[in-house]
């Protein structure tokens, strides 16, 4: 059985990435694959956010998220590239005196250091 | 032996044709998201290179989700020999 | 409302990006406010109106069901691109709604009678 | 002199959009020309985010949306879209039952009709 | 008279010949953003009909931004003469 | 860290997106970590490496100016597409930082030396 590591560069709902993202996941751990976790970078971050709420007839990408992070797979986002596009951690909102933060469990903020330790896989595979 | 994912209509997007102009004889190439409708490009210039690709393959869910479908010589695939394709070659480029 | 012409333009494929579903929500939104819209399809935005599609199977709602209820929001200026459906081998026949198909001129023509154009 | 709206449909920082649309609205201004409004949609609705946080050496796009609005240029956010994508104002936060909001003044959570009203200029300029 | 305001650099996307499959020589067309990158296509299909077209404009902010140059018949212009232009036309589409 | 080899390669133009400025981010971290990085500068991605650029004139951060700092990261696999460079009129005495300009061949025999691939 082989590791991966996702890395996920693409906005939620704008793009279909994460859904993409999801399904081979999902597809990986049926298999009985390994997936270490998934990185967000770029506008990809978004999926960081605690409070995506899309009309009821369509996909809840928070609740598929966490599902994921109850199979094991660790979720990370890349800190200042969210700081960028306002996600923001417990700590990070508070350094700047906002009212409040949008990234929360199951998503962990991180540095691109954390991507570093996810290459130790058999393959990394981008959406 | 890379496998090649493309994700971008080739009727909007470059992708399609910067790639065709770099694989070898031993790269895959996968149609998905956008890119399955290099399926519908059968009078295009990039038509004939892509499925000269003896190794192409188009994404099962992606075709059916926009109403398309695809010709024999293109392997049509879903998520779990995605999977499998990326482990069997030696790395992975998405476009 | 305004009497201000609105011409909404798709040019995006759908399923791939969010272009043609939040453009058909600004297009429905017009017609019931009673704004004068056009709705254009042109380059990879004919592939919006394909029949069967399913896009449950990537995890994306299938908002083209809802082009068949645009008359009822009393638009009936839906315009599509000739020659973007002839260089994807499409005829008006794979189309889940009636069109007019006009030729590069006559579209032309047709947008620039619109005060504002907007695209997607 | 003319009148203008502004209708954003990129992201800020992901595309040079925003960018694009404050010096075309200075420009418009110093012109002597009136800008409505300016309509966030699509990916557009991350720049009405309260909590946008670039390095100090990066355009703060937070800061120039407010000195628009002090000159009179209305800012309005297509609420759907920006629930979509983790944007919410005070009132559709509390309804969620989340911790915060990230939809604040100078920006107005509106609905697509408020655009429809926005028509009534002598051009819409979209970036 | 229609203002096209092209924004995608047409090595990547295809907007801009799409656009010029539509102008008439009424129209003007503005190269801005990454569409600047354009005036470095003296070798592609695209760059004749583009340099062809009277009312061709590119952005000197944009120019300036991305290290390049424009040949002469390209009018550089500001975002004042922008905004001015979106007045002279009757009507503006960005692609 | 690892002993697994990146290769990140640049696709998109400067400026009119902000996959230049992010993969360079991650190309530093990556040095910083002590990881077997190379740059990949492909298609548009090429213009990333002009002289003379000021984005300052468009509200954005002026990178390029950091190219210079990838010696003293100890990342020395810089490779730029020959193919690309001609397309666009450019020449190895256009870029900010010497490159190694592969042709089209080598420059997959390359990237095929990778365990993976990240590109923006």
């Amino acid at each position: 059985m082989a590791t991966f590591s996702i890395l996920v560069t693409s906005a939620p709902f704008d793009t279909q990435g994460s859904n993409s993202a999801l399904k081979f996941i999902q597809a990986a751990l049926a298999l009985g694959h390994s997936v270490k976790g998934v990185f967000f970078y770029q506008a990809g971050v978004n999926n960081a956010s605690a409070w995506l709420t899309p009309p009821a007839d369509e996909l809840n990408l928070s609740v598929a998220w966490r599902a994921l992070k109850a199979q094991g797979v660790e979720l990370h986002v890349c800190s200042t590239a969210a700081a960028r596009r306002g996600l923001l951690s417990e700590q990070d909102s508070q350094e700047q005196g906002y009212s409040g933060h949008n990234i929360q469990p199951p998503m962990t903020a991180s540095g691109l250091g954390q991507f570093m330790e996810m290459l130790d896989v058999d393959r990394v595979v981008q959406f | 032996m890379i496998l090649h994912l493309l994700r971008a209509s080739p009727f909007s997007d470059q992708s399609l044709c910067q790639c065709l102009g770099r694989v070898t004889e031993q790269d895959g190439i996968v149609l998905m998201q956008d890119a399955v409708y290099a399926l519908r490009g059968q009078e295009q210039a990039w038509y004939n290179p892509m499925t000269s690709v003896s190794s192409l393959y188009a994404l099962k869910e992606d075709i059916e989700a926009r109403g398309i479908s695809a010709p024999e010589q293109v392997h049509v695939i879903g998520y779990p020999e995605l999977v499998t394709l990326t482990l069997k070659f030696d790395n992975v480029i998405s476009w | 409302m305004t009497s201000k012409r609105i011409a909404i333009i798709n040019r995006t494929a759908p399923h791939g990006h969010s272009q043609g579903q939040e453009a058909l929500d600004m297009t429905l939104v017009a017609g019931s406010f009673g704004q004068d819209v056009g709705l254009f399809f042109l380059d990879d935005g004919v592939f919006q109106l394909l029949t069967g599609q399913k896009p449950d199977a990537v995890l994306r709602k299938n908002y083209s069901k809802t082009f068949a209820a645009l008359e009822f929001y009393d638009i009936d200026t839906l315009v599509v691109c000739q020659q973007s459906l002839q260089a994807r081998g499409l005829t008006q026949a794979d189309l889940c709604i009636p069109v007019q198909v006009l030729a590069p001129d006559a579209l032309r023509e047709a947008l620039a009678s619109f005060n504002h154009i907007v695209s997607f």
